[in-house]
């Protein structure tokens, strides 16, 4: 009417057993306090947890057939003593007993269905626990008893020690020293505002020019021919200024001759060359 | 073999050096052209029954006292002496189990950690944080260093004492995933008690 | 021949001792029982021609690195680094214009210069301080060095290209059209440009 799984079944027969059997190291032995001694000092344990372990391992059985039962009552022993001396309790403590009456009444009672987790689900959980945390203790033990550098083994004492001297290398091309004075020179020049001398023909050379030549073309002429030649076959940026300059001049000068009817234009069409003549002439 | 000068080179670099140095360090100092690593292992025969031992610990070589000889040169260190039991058991926590977040160094041990025990480790050396928990919170996760490799002579994690045999009992897996295995695997054996749907059946 | 334990023994202790030691000493740790004059010679032998030697300084024993490796102990690594545009340019205001005072490049280029820039370039040994401009403040002054020239493949700062050439290259190009224009066309400016060629007259 116990349900138990194999586990557990035999835990209480194990423990009446009373095995011999001791848990393998013996650097905690210092902690396997006598159970009764437990309620001395609260403040060495390191939580419930630990005060379950140290009664686990008291029973002298391998963790995985500790009887939890027996773990219960002790530790609700434990708790019942350091009562009974009046000493603080932390709450952690008085949780971990209740929940272990609980627990406790589970195992006891006729299994009810209906619990879940399952008492024994619970049990398992707690030895589980108890076992891993057991598991650290060891190996912390073990850990701590290697040979240790500084205490059994030794590195060098007195290392000439290493160095990597770090020394800076700058890279900077010739190209881009030279590139970033063109710069600095052309961003900093004292920015100054200067109106260039322009090449141009004023409209007074023009007219004169105009006006003297006229006299010579009877015939319906291109403008352009008005203008100085040397300016026509010249392609540099002062020649081609020049001779826009020339070509309005000459216009206008045109224009201000025609208006006084010295001589006549005429364009067939639109960007057609602009011809002129001496009106003198057409009269004769 | 190696070159005898490179040999003599690698062997005075890791003499020298203040700490242990990994094969790329070394290399930074005796040149490209050395097979460091073949050197590495020319020096460790070299070294074998000497007083003086050639080790690997993570990824870092160095020189170190041979351990059997540790009776002679022994010193008690007050430093290393201090470790408290619950530091002792968060560091076997976190070398076994890590990586491990603060929460599951505390579900180990039963207790919460005390603030400054992490910072303790950590100012030692022997462990640091590795990055974050994806999980709600992403808490902080802690692993062991090389320089507690280095401490306590072990060649890796793999080292660590007696871990196989924990892993192979499970004793280093979560409380609640070996619970879920247990009564996944016995679902399968007949009724058994620790199976609730089952349990549920036979009421 | 000396015992093999005793040998190991007093190659370990000498190892981990943070100082040379006399025969006396390592009979301390060893015991007297081992014949330690017998086993550092042992050790120096066995060193010998190694990477580490066993050497005697007046009446005390050390370890050291090999005399002829020390070399490796001290390595000295290149890091690369490119010149900023910033100090690129201040560069190449001290190479046209120097001796220059850090007021006058600052006029120059414009723009203050940072503190560290002249300490970087100095550090290149790029430039170096040529005295003070007796001027109120008596700021220092500063020229390229032989360095400088060595490194741009110079004989003189008369190599440096004038305006003109600068322009011939198009390396004015890239600066706006009308600041261009400008140049082409106030032949007079050029002068006061140029005249980096009568400077250099001084080096």
């Amino acid at each position: 009417m116990h349900p138990i799984d194999d586990n557990h079944s035999n835990k209480e027969d194990v423990l009446n057993a009373e095995t011999d059997d001791l848990i393998a190291d013996d650097i905690w032995e210092d902690d396997a306090v006598n159970p009764d001694a437990l309620t001395l000092n609260i403040d060495g344990w390191e939580g419930p947890l630990d005060v379950l372990l140290v009664l686990a391992r008291n029973q002298k059985v391998d963790l995985r057939q500790i009887s939890i039962l027996e773990l219960v009552r002790q530790y609700l022993k434990f708790i019942d003593d350091a009562r009974s001396l009046k000493l603080e309790l932390a709450a952690d403590y008085l949780v971990m007993a209740a929940w272990l009456t609980y627990l406790k009444s589970g195992l006891l009672l006729p299994k009810d269905p209906e619990i879940d987790p399952s008492p024994e689900e619970l049990a398992l959980r707690l030895q589980l626990r108890l076992e891993r945390l057991n598991a650290m203790r060891e190996a912390g033990a073990r850990l701590m008893a290697r040979d240790r550098i500084g205490r059994d083994i030794f590195m060098r004492g007195a290392p000439e020690g290493l160095r990597i001297e770090k020394s800076r290398k700058y890279h900077c091309s010739y190209f881009e020293l030279i590139q970033a004075y063109g710069q600095v020179s052309a961003r900093t020049q004292p920015v100054m505002h200067m109106v260039k001398k322009r090449a141009v023909m004023t409209l007074e050379d023009a007219l004169n020019r105009v006006s003297k030549m006229i006299g010579h073309s009877v015939e319906w002429t291109n403008i352009e021919v008005f203008l100085p030649t040397i300016l026509v076959s010249e392609d540099d940026d002062y020649s081609t200024m020049l001779r826009r300059s020339a070509l309005a001049s000459t216009f206008m000068a045109s224009l201000e001759l025609a208006r006084n009817g010295v001589l006549e234009l005429e364009q067939k069409d639109s960007f057609e060359p602009l011809m002129i003549r001496s009106v003198a002439n057409k009269a004769s | 073999m190696a070159d005898m000068e490179h040999i003599r080179a690698v062997e005075a670099t890791l003499f020298a050096s203040e700490e242990p140095l990994r094969s790329k360090d070394i290399a930074q100092y005796v040149g490209d052209e050395v097979d460091v690593d073949a050197a590495l292992k020319a020096i460790e025969e070299h070294y074998h029954g000497r007083g003086i031992e050639l080790v690997k610990r993570g990824d870092r070589w160095h020189f170190q006292t041979a351990a059997d000889l540790a009776y002679l040169l022994r010193r008690e260190s007050d430093e290393l002496r201090k470790l408290s039991r619950a530091a002792i058991e968060t560091l076997s926590i976190i070398a076994y189990h890590g990586p491990v977040s603060r929460a599951e160094i505390e579900s180990i041990r039963g207790v919460q950690i005390s603030k400054g025990m992490l910072d303790v480790l950590m100012q030692a050396e022997w462990i640091k944080s590795a990055g974050r928990r994806e999980v709600p919170g992403r808490p902080l996760i802690y692993v062991v260093t090389n320089e507690f490799l280095t401490h306590f002579g072990l060649s890796s994690r793999k080292d660590l004492p007696g871990i196989k045999d924990l892993k192979a009992t499970g004793l280093l897996d979560p409380v609640d995933m070996v619970m879920n295995e247990m009564f996944t695997e016995t679902a399968e054996d007949e009724e058994n008690i620790g199976d609730s749907d089952s349990e549920a059946d036979d009421v």
